[in-house]
C-alpha cells in the first residue's frame, strides 16, 4: 500500500511538474487562427519572419466550427494562449470596447503603417471600430467574400448545353443573377452526368456558428436587405424585413429545397468542400479563401473548375464579406513580438508573397498592380467582390444577433417553420431587444 | 396520559413519511410542470413548485421517521 | 382422498446422488416427518413431492394421480418454506390471499377466506401491516396462512420452524400438531430436528444418505430402531453402544460382553461369530453392586427429575439416565445393569439391528 | 435447501428452450450494439476516399493514412515541389506523398492525449486520496449531520456541468485557472470526490472494526491501524474507485470544452475538430476515436466485477 | 456508530492509567481530530468548488453581467432574469424537447434493458461475456462516439442509413437522421439508447437476481402462472431498481450536453435544443451572464430536487 501511496503521490506531483509554466523565452510567441488551407500558407510564410528577426512562431489553428467559441472564450478569460490573433471580422467591436486588442493607431502612426494602403473595404471591415473613425484594432490580414465556384467541365458538354438550352432558351454560362444561378441548381439536381447522379448546389445551412447566416446573406444583399436605416441607425423595420428581403429569403428557400444534395440540413464550408470536390455538385457557394486550394485540386481542379462573384439580384449585386484582421492581444506578454510581426507583415513584398502563396492580401500594392487580374482565375473575381461588400453587424453584441438570426433563418430555412415574413420580422424582435438591452435604443 | 397522546401527535404531525411523499410529489409536479406542452402558466410556475418542494424536503428530513 | 404414494423415487444431481431409492406412502390426514441430518436427502425427497424438483427416476402418486412430471402449480400442494419465503412487498392480507387470487376467485371470497385463516392463526390484527416488520413467529403463521388457505390436497413443510428461536420453535410445535388436529390433512414435514418429529409425527421415516432407514412411529421408531444409525440419531442422549464379539443362535437370550453375561430379548435369527453392538438406551441402564459390569463413574449431569450418569467402562462409555434421588458421585465405582426385554443387538457390518422378540409387533422398512 | 444452486431440473431452473432463445436474442443484440465501434476501428484504417464512398465499403484496402493524418499537419504542394524533395523515409511520408502532400509537423493530437492522461491521472490520484480518507471519516466516527454531508457530497455530482461551469470560469478567470491542467484536475477532483467517497464508505464499511480495533489494543494509534491495517484490507476498492474516477475524467467534455482552448484542452472537445483538407477527415477520426477508447475497454474488462457498484453510487453490492 | 465507542473508550482508558504525555502518544490524534482531518480537505474543496461559485451563479442571477464586459457597469435587476426566462416560449420550447428527449430515452432504455436483463438472467453458458460485451457501450466518452455516430448518420455515406435501407428498401439517401426535423430528436434518442441501455440492463439484472429463487418456488406451488409470477414478483420486486435508473438517467438526460452538442448541436433549426444547448448559447456564445445563472438556478435546482428522491431510492435499495 505504500508503494501505491507513494506512487500516487509522484504521479500527482507529476501532473503538477506538467503544469507549472515552463519558463517562456521572450523569443517565442503565438499565432492563432483558424485551421483552413491559408492558415498553412503563412505557417509557410511566417518562416521568413522567423529567419529575419530571430523570433519562432507557434501556430494554434482552430477548426472553424469552434473558431469563435474557442477564441472569444479565450479572449474573455484573458487567456495567454495567443499573442497574434487573426480574428473575425465581427468580432472588432467587442474585441476592442473590452480591450481584448491592442489599439493600433500609434504604433502605425510610427511606423508609417498607412491605412491608406489597404483596400477600403477591408480596412472598414477588419480595422476600424466604432466603423468610420479611423480607430484601428487590426491590420487587414485576409481578404475574403462569398463567392461561387461551379463545374466548367460540365458546362462544357455539349448535351447539356443543348438540354439546357431547349429547357431555359439560353446557354448554360454562368449566372448573372441569382434566378439564372436557381435555374442552372434545378437543371443539375438529379442529373447523370458522367454515369454518376448529381446535385445542384452546395450552400450553406449550417445552425452551429454563423453558416447559414453568411449563406443567406448573399441572397439577402442583392435583393435589398439593409441592416438598418442609413440615416437612423438601429432603425431596421422596412430594411431588414423589405419585401426584397423577403423574396431573397424566399429564394434562398427555395434554392435550398430543390437543389442541395441528400443530408444537406448542416452544412458549412467544410461540406460544401467535400460536396464540389467528391463531384456531387455544379455549382458551390464558398469563400474566396477556398479557391486557390480547389485550383489545386487534382480531381476537380484546373480546367474543371470555374469560379464567379455573386450574381445580382433585384436591387443590385452584394457579397457577404469574410476574412480577417491581424490583431495584437493585449493579455500578451510579448507584444513587442507581435508588433514586430504586424510590422513585417505590412510589408508589400511580404503582402505579395503571401498572395502568391494562397493567401488574399489586402494591400493595394498586391491588389493594384496591373498584372493582378491574371495572376489567377479567381484574382479579377475577387477584386470584384471586395469592392461590393457588405459585412454582418461587428457590434460588442454580435454574437447575440448572430444567433439571434441564426436560430429565425434555421428555423425557416430548415425546419420549415412559419414564413420568411415571419422569420425576418423575428429577427427584429430579437435585435430591437438585444439594442435595447445594450442601451442603444 | 395526556402528554402521551400529545407527544403521539407531535410525532404523527412530524412523522417524515407523509412529508417526505409531498415534498416528493412537489418536485414531480414541478418538473412535469416545467416540461408539458400545454400551458405557459404551468410553465411559469413550475419553478416555484420545484422551489417548494425542494425546501420542504430539505426542511422533512430533520423530521423523525 | 389425499394419500402420497412414492415408489422407488431416485435423484441425482449430477454425479451426486441425493435420494436413493426411496419408497413410502403417506396416508391421507397422516402428520408424516422425514427425519434426516442435513445432507440426507429428505429436503430433496420433499421438493420432488411437491414439484419443485423432478426426479430422476420413480414415481409420485398424489391422490392416486401420477404427479411424478408436473409442474408444482398443477399438484394442488401447499409447501411452507424454512425461510417463509413470504412476498416482501405484498402486505400480510395480500400474501395470505395470493394463491387465491392465482387459483381467480372472487375479491370477497377472498377476503372472507384470508380473514378466516387469520382467525384460525390468531393473526387477524396483522392482516394489514406490511410482512418485514413482523417477528419470526408471526411470519411463520403468516406463511402457514398462505398454505392452509387454498385448502391443498397436502401440506408440504420444509424445516418451517429452523428459522426461529428454540423457545419459540416448541410453542410453534404444539400449534402446528393442533393446527393439524383440526384441518386434518395429509401433511409431510421435513425437519432434522428429532424432537420435533417425535412430538408431533404419526409416522417418522429417518433418512440417512439418501436411503429411508426406518419407517414408523415414532414410538417404534424409538424403541425398535432398525439400524444403528436410527438408534444413534434418536434420542438425547442417545442410545449406549458396547460392542462385542460373539455368535448369535436364534432363540438365544443372553449376550457376553467382557464376560459378563447381558439378558436380551429371545433372537429370532442366528447369526455366526461376529463382531455385534449392543444397544442399550441410557433409561435402561441402572447402577446396581451386584453387575459384573463395572465402571468408574465420569460425569454427573443433573436434570432436575433425572441424571445422566456417565460411566467408562472398557468398551466405552456407558451413560445411564437414573432417578434424580440416587446418588451417584465422581469416581465411585459402580456396577451396570440393563433391562434385558428393551435392548437391541445389531450387526456391526451391515449396521441393521437383529430380530428378536422385541420387534414382534410388526415393523416396518 | 442443500445443494439448491446446482439443481439441474428445479422448477425455477430456465428450460433449455428458453435459454437458447435468450442466448440467440442477447447474442444479436450485443453485435449489433457493437456495431459502430466496429465501424469507428473500421474507418480508422480506410483512406480518406474509402471512408466516404458510397454504399459504404467493407471491402478495402487498409491503409494507415488515417492514423498519420491524426498525428502530422499537412500541406498540398505541386508534384514539382514534391520531386525536389528527399525520398520520403517513414511509412506516414509515403502515404501522404501520393497524395500530394508533404508532413509540416506534428498536429496537436499528441498534446491533447497527453493533457488527457495528466488530467485523468492527477484527478484520480486526489480524489481517490481524499475520498479515502472522508470515507475512513465517515465510516468510523461519529460525525454530526453526517446524512447531511454525505448527501451534500453526492449531490455535487449530479450538478448540471454546464450550470457549474458559469460561475467556475469566472472564478477561474480571476484566478489564472482558465485552460491550465492544474484548474482541471481541481475541477474533475471536485466532480470524483463525491463518488469516491461513497464508494469507498462502502468499501471501507465492509471491513470489520475488530481489526483495527485489535491492532489498537497492540498498541497501534489510530493513525497507524489506518495505514497499516485498512489501507491494505481496502486496496481492492481503492483500485476499483481509481478506475472509476479516471474513466470518468478521461470521458468527461462539457467542462473541457467550455473551459479549455489550448495548453490543457484533454482530446474529448479535440478529437471532433479534427478536420482535413475541407470537411472531416473521418479516418483521422476514426483513428484518434479509436486510440481513445482503448484504454476504456480494458479498464471496463478489469472493473467488470464492481461495475454495478460503481454505477449505484455504492448502493447494489452484489 | 456506537462502535467506535469501544475503542474510544478503551483508549481512555489506557490514557488515564498512563502519564499525561505518555498518554498522548497512545492515543495519538483523538478520534474526533482524526475525523475531522479527514474529512476537511474533501468538504473545502467541494466547497471552493461547488458551493461558493454557486452562492456567486445565485448572486449573478440577480444582476445583468456579462462575462465579456467586464468593464460595463453591473446592475441589480431584482427577478427580471427569472421572469423573463419563466415567461420565454423558445425556453419553454427547449424544455419541451428536453422532455421529449427524455421521455422516449428512459422508455426505450427501461423497456429493452428490462427484457435483456431479464433475457441474461436465464443464465445460458457464456452470458457472463456476452454481458460484459454490451456493458462496453456505456463505458465510453459520450462525447467522442457521438461524434463518430455523425458519421454514421451521414445519408449517403453513413452506415446507419444502410442498414435500415438494406432491411427495408428504403432508398439510404432518402432519409437524413441528424438533418430532418421529424428524425433528428430520434437521432440523439437513439444514439443515447445505444449508449445507456446496458446501464439500464445492469441495474435492473441486479434487481432480478435479488429475488431469491425460492420466492419463485413459493409462487409456483401458490399456483401462480408465469404471467402472473412475472407481474406479481418479478416486476414489483424488481421495481426499487427499476426506479433507481430510471431516475439516475432522468437525471442525466435532463441535463443532456455532450452528445446533442456534437451530433445536431440543437438543429435543425432547434428542433433538439435541449435545455442545456439553450444555456451553453446563453452563457457561453451570448455572454448573457446574469440570464443564464438563473437558467442555470433553475436547472439546478430541478436537478438537485431530482436527486433528492434519487438518493431516497437509493438508500431504499441499500436496506434490501
Amino acid at each position: 500500500m505504500r508503494k501505491l501511496v507513494a506512487s500516487a503521490i509522484a504521479l500527482a506531483a507529476s501532473a503538477f511538474v506538467a503544469v507549472a509554466p515552463t519558463a517562456s523565452s521572450a523569443k517565442t510567441i503565438t499565432l492563432c487562427w483558424a485551421a483552413w488551407d491559408p492558415a498553412n500558407a503563412l505557417v509557410e510564410l511566417s518562416k521568413d519572419f522567423t529567419a529575419k528577426s530571430g523570433v519562432d512562431m507557434k501556430f494554434e489553428f482552430v477548426p472553424w466550427p469552434n473558431f469563435a467559441d474557442r477564441m472569444l472564450n479565450e479572449l474573455n478569460s484573458k487567456g495567454k494562449l495567443c499573442d497574434l490573433l487573426i480574428g473575425d471580422s465581427q468580432w472588432i467591436g467587442g474585441a476592442a470596447e473590452n480591450g481584448h486588442y491592442v489599439k493600433l493607431n500609434d504604433f502605425f502612426g510610427k511606423e508609417g503603417i498607412k491605412m491608406d494602403d489597404f483596400m477600403p473595404a477591408t480596412v472598414l471591415g477588419y480595422s476600424e471600430w466604432p466603423k468610420g473613425t479611423p480607430n484601428y484594432w487590426a491590420l487587414p490580414a485576409m481578404g475574403d467574400a462569398l463567392g461561387w465556384t461551379y463545374r466548367k467541365d460540365w458546362f462544357a458538354k455539349p448535351e447539356l448545353r443543348a438540354e439546357f438550352k431547349k429547357q431555359y432558351n439560353r446557354e448554360l454560362e454562368v449566372p448573372k443573377t441569382l434566378d439564372e444561378l436557381t435555374d442552372i441548381a434545378k437543371f443539375f439536381q438529379g442529373r447523370e452526368v458522367d454515369g454518376k447522379k448529381v446535385y445542384g448546389a452546395a450552400i450553406f445551412t449550417e445552425r452551429g456558428s454563423e453558416g447559414i447566416t453568411m449563406g443567406v446573406s448573399n441572397f439577402l444583399y442583392p435583393n435589398g436587405f439593409k441592416y438598418q436605416d442609413p440615416k437612423k441607425p438601429y432603425s431596421m423595420e422596412g430594411f431588414v424585413n423589405s419585401d426584397g428581403a423577403v423574396k431573397g429569403l424566399e429564394a434562398y428557400k427555395a434554392l435550398y429545397k430543390c437543389c442541395t444534395p441528400p443530408g444537406y440540413t448542416d452544412a458549412y464550408m467544410g461540406e460544401g468542400l467535400d460536396a464540389f470536390k467528391s463531384g456531387q455538385v455544379a455549382l458551390q457557394m464558398n469563400w474566396f479563401a477556398f479557391f486557390p486550394g480547389l485550383y489545386k485540386d487534382e480531381k476537380v481542379g484546373g480546367d474543371k473548375i470555374g469560379f464567379f462573384v455573386n450574381p445580382k439580384g433585384a436591387a443590385g449585386s452584394g457579397s457577404q464579406l469574410g476574412g480577417q484582421g491581424l490583431s495584437v492581444v493585449s493579455y500578451s506578454p510579448n507584444q513587442k513580438e507581435a508588433l514586430d510581426y504586424i510590422k513585417w507583415f505590412a510589408n508589400p513584398d511580404v503582402q505579395k508573397k503571401w498572395w502568391s502563396m494562397g493567401g488574399y492580401s489586402a494591400h493595394k500594392a498586391v491588389l493594384n498592380d496591373p498584372g493582378f487580374a491574371k495572376t489567377a482565375p479567381f484574382a479579377a473575381d475577387f477584386l470584384v467582390a471586395m469592392g461590393q461588400v457588405v459585412d454582418f453587424w461587428a457590434d460588442p453584441s454580435y454574437a447575440q444577433l448572430l444567433l439571434a438570426e441564426q436560430k429565425r433563418i434555421h428555423d425557416y430555412v430548415v425546419a420549415d417553420k412559419g414564413t420568411a415574413k415571419e422569420a425576418l420580422d423575428g429577427i427584429i424582435k430579437d435585435w430591437t431587444k438585444v439594442f435595447k438591452d445594450d442601451g442603444k435604443l | 396520559m395526556t402528554d402521551m397522546s400529545q407527544k403521539s401527535l407531535m410525532a404523527r404531525i412530524f412523522c417524515r413519511g407523509p412529508w417526505e411523499t409531498a415534498a416528493t410529489a412537489f418536485i414531480g409536479a414541478g418538473v412535469i410542470m416545467l416540461m408539458q406542452p400545454f400551458a405557459l402558466a404551468l410553465y411559469t410556475w413550475s419553478f416555484l413548485t420545484t422551489l417548494t418542494g425542494v425546501v420542504m424536503f430539505v426542511i422533512v428530513s430533520k423530521f423523525p421517521e | 382422498m389425499a394419500e402420497i404414494r412414492v415408489n422407488h423415487l431416485k435423484k441425482n444431481f449430477g454425479d451426486f446422488v441425493a435420494v436413493r431409492d426411496s419408497s413410502f406412502t403417506v396416508k391421507h390426514g397422516e402428520f408424516f416427518c422425514l427425519l434426516g441430518p442435513s445432507g440426507c436427502g429428505k429436503t430433496t425427497t420433499l421438493r420432488m413431492i411437491a414439484g419443485l424438483e423432478l426426479p430422476t427416476d420413480g414415481e409420485i402418486l398424489l391422490g392416486g394421480d401420477d404427479v411424478t412430471f408436473r409442474r408444482a402449480s398443477e399438484r394442488d400442494i401447499a409447501f411452507v418454506f424454512q425461510l417463509f419465503a413470504l412476498y416482501p412487498h405484498m402486505n400480510v392480507r395480500a400474501n395470505i390471499g395470493f394463491p387465491l387470487k392465482c387459483d381467480g376467485l372472487s375479491s370477497a371470497e377472498i377476503r372472507r377466506r384470508v380473514e378466516e385463516t387469520a382467525q384460525i392463526l390468531r393473526i387477524a390484527d396483522l392482516l394489514d401491516k406490511p410482512v418485514s416488520g413482523l417477528s419470526g413467529g408471526d411470519r411463520q403463521r403468516v406463511a402457514l396462512g398462505r398454505a392452509i388457505v387454498r385448502k391443498p390436497k397436502a401440506f408440504l413443510m420444509d424445516e418451517p420452524l429452523g428459522a426461529l428461536d428454540s423457545e419459540f420453535r416448541h410453542v410453534m410445535c404444539g400449534e402446528l400438531r393442533a393446527l393439524h388436529n383440526r384441518l386434518k390433512a395429509t401433511t409431510v414435514y421435513v425437519t432434522h430436528d428429532q424432537l420435533e418429529a417425535m412430538s408431533m409425527a404419526d409416522t417418522i421415516a429417518v433418512m440417512n444418505n439418501g436411503l429411508i432407514e426406518q419407517l414408523g412411529s415414532p414410538r417404534e421408531i424409538y424403541d425398535r430402531p432398525a439400524s444403528l444409525f436410527v438408534a444413534d440419531f434418536i434420542g438425547s442422549p442417545s442410545m449406549n453402544f458396547l460392542d462385542t464379539h460373539a455368535a448369535l443362535a436364534s432363540g438365544a437370550s443372553e449376550l457376553n460382553i467382557d464376560g459378563t453375561k447381558v439378558g436380551i430379548p429371545a433372537m429370532r435369527v442366528s447369526v455366526s461369530e461376529s463382531d455385534l453392538v449392543l444397544g442399550v438406551r441410557p433409561e435402561h441402564v441402572s447402577l446396581s453392586d451386584q453387575s459384573t459390569l463395572r465402571g468408574e463413574v465420569f460425569g454427573v449431569e443433573y436434570l432436575g427429575t433425572t441424571q445422566i450418569v456417565t460411566v467408562t467402562t472398557k468398551r466405552g462409555m456407558v451413560r445411564a439416565r437414573i432417578s434424580a434421588d440416587m446418588k451417584a458421585s465422581l469416581g465411585e465405582h459402580v456396577g451396570l445393569s440393563f433391562r434385558p426385554e428393551k435392548l437391541s443387538v445389531f450387526d456391526k457390518s451391515t449396521g441393521r439391528v437383529l430380530k428378536s422378540a422385541l420387534h414382534e409387533g410388526g415393523v416396518h422398512g | 435447501m442443500s445443494a439448491r444452486s446446482s439443481t439441474a431440473h428445479s422448477v425455477v431452473e430456465p428450460s433449455s428452450t428458453s435459454k437458447l432463445v435468450a442466448s440467440v436474442l442477447v447474442v444479436v443484440y450485443a453485435l449489433v450494439t457493437m456495431i459502430p465501434l466496429f465501424w469507428i476501428v473500421v474507418t480508422s484504417l480506410k483512406s480518406p476516399p474509402d471512408s466516404i464512398s458510397y454504399p459504404p465499403k467493407i471491402v478495402f484496402t487498409p491503409t494507415i493514412e488515417g492514423y498519420c493524418n491524426l498525428f502530422t499537419n499537412q500541406t498540398r504542394q505541386t508534384p514539382e515541389f514534391l520531386a525536389t524533395l528527399p525520398p520520403a523515409t517513414t511509412a506516414c511520408e509515403k502515404v501522404t506523398r501520393e497524395r500530394n502532400m508533404v508532413i509540416v509537423g506534428p498536429s496537436n493530437f499528441t498534446k491533447r492525449f497527453f493533457n488527457s492522461l495528466v488530467i485523468a491521472f492527477g484527478s484520480t490520484a486526489l480524489s481517490v486520496f481524499l475520498g479515502t480518507i472522508a470515507a475512513y471519516g465517515f465510516s468510523r466516527f461519529k460525525v454530526p449531520l453526517k446524512d447531511d454531508l454525505l448527501f451534500f457530497i453526492l449531490s455535487t455530482r449530479m450538478m448540471p456541468p454546464i450550470a457549474v461551469a458559469i460561475p467556475i470560469y469566472l472564478m477561474y478567470r480571476e484566478l489564472g485557472l482558465s485552460d491550465t491542467k492544474i484548474g482541471m484536475i481541481l475541477l474533475y477532483t471536485a466532480v470524483n470526490v463525491s463518488l469516491a467517497v461513497w464508494l469507498l464508505k462502502g468499501f471501507i464499511d465492509e471491513i470489520p472494526r475488530e481489526y483495527e480495533e485489535a491492532a489498537m489494543i497492540d498498541g497501534y494509534t489510530r493513525l497507524q491501524a489506518f495505514r497499516k491495517v485498512v489501507l491494505p484490507q481496502a486496496t481492492t476498492g481503492i483500485v476499483a474507485t481509481a478506475i472509476f474516477c479516471m474513466i470518468f475524467a478521461w470521458n468527461e467534455y462539457a467542462f473541457a470544452v467550455l473551459l479549455t482552448s489550448g495548453d490543457a484542452q484533454p482530446a474529448p472537445p479535440f478529437i471532433p475538430t479534427i478536420i482535413g483538407e475541407g470537411g472531416m477527415d473521418w479516418p483521422a477520426v476514426g483513428a484518434g476515436t479509436s486510440l481513445f477508447l482503448i484504454p476504456i475497454l480494458v479498464f471496463t474488462i478489469l472493473l467488470r466485477k464492481h461495475l454495478l457498484r460503481g454505477i449505484t453510487f455504492g448502493a447494489v453490492r452484489k | 456508530m456506537t462502535g467506535s465507542h469501544i475503542p474510544d473508550a478503551l483508549a481512555n482508558r489506557l490514557a488515564t492509567a498512563t502519564p499525561p504525555k505518555l498518554a498522548a502518544r497512545v492515543r495519538g490524534l483523538s478520534d474526533k481530530a482524526i475525523a475531522w482531518l479527514f474529512i476537511t480537505p474533501t468538504m473545502i474543496l467541494l466547497l471552493a468548488i461547488n458551493i461558493f461559485p454557486l452562492i456567486w451563479t445565485i448572486r449573478l442571477s440577480f444582476t445583468n453581467f456579462r462575462a465579456n464586459r467586464t468593464n460595463a457597469v453591473v446592475k441589480g435587476i431584482g427577478l427580471d432574469n427569472y421572469t423573463s426566462i419563466l415567461t420565454d416560449p423558445d425556453i419553454w420550447a427547449a424544455m419541451q424537447s428536453t422532455a421529449h428527449f427524455v421521455f422516449w430515452t428512459i422508455t426505450l432504455q427501461t423497456l429493452i434493458g428490462f427484457t435483456l436483463a431479464y433475457l441474461l438472467d436465464r443464465k445460458f453458458r457464456g452470458h457472463g461475456f456476452w454481458t460484459t460485451i454490451i456493458l462496453i457501450p456505456m463505458m465510453l466518452s459520450p462525447a467522442v462516439v457521438g461524434n463518430f455516430w455523425r458519421f454514421l448518420y451521414q445519408p449517403q455515406i453513413g452506415l446507419f442509413n444502410y442498414i435500415i435501407s438494406f432491411f427495408t428498401g428504403v432508398d439510404p439517401s432518402s432519409f437524413e437522421m441528424i438533418g430532418s426535423v421529424t428524425l433528428a430528436p430520434w437521432s440523439i434518442i437513439i444514439v443515447d439508447t445505444w449508449m445507456w441501455t446496458p446501464y439500464v440492463m445492469l441495474i435492473c439484472l441486479a434487481g432480478l437476481r435479488s429475488i431469491p429463487d425460492y420466492i419463485y418456488e413459493a409462487a409456483e406451488v401458490d399456483r401462480a402462472s408465469t404471467w402472473r409470477q412475472f407481474w406479481s414478483i418479478t416486476i414489483p420486486m424488481a421495481l426499487p431498481f427499476i426506479m433507481l435508473a430510471v431516475l439516475f438517467r432522468g437525471i442525466e438526460n435532463f441535463k443532456m450536453f455532450d452528445m446533442v452538442n456534437l451530433l445536431t448541436s440543437g438543429g435543425p433549426g432547434s428542433t433538439t435544443e435541449v435545455a442545456s444547448i439553450t444555456l451553453k448559447r446563453e452563457a457561453f456564445e451570448k455572454w448573457r451572464t446574469g440570464f443564464s445563472s438563473a437558467f442555470a438556478i433553475i436547472l439546478f435546482v430541478t436537478v438537485f430536487g431530482l436527486a433528492n428522491i434519487y438518493v431516497k431510492a437509493l438508500n431504499q435499495v441499500k436496506s434490501r
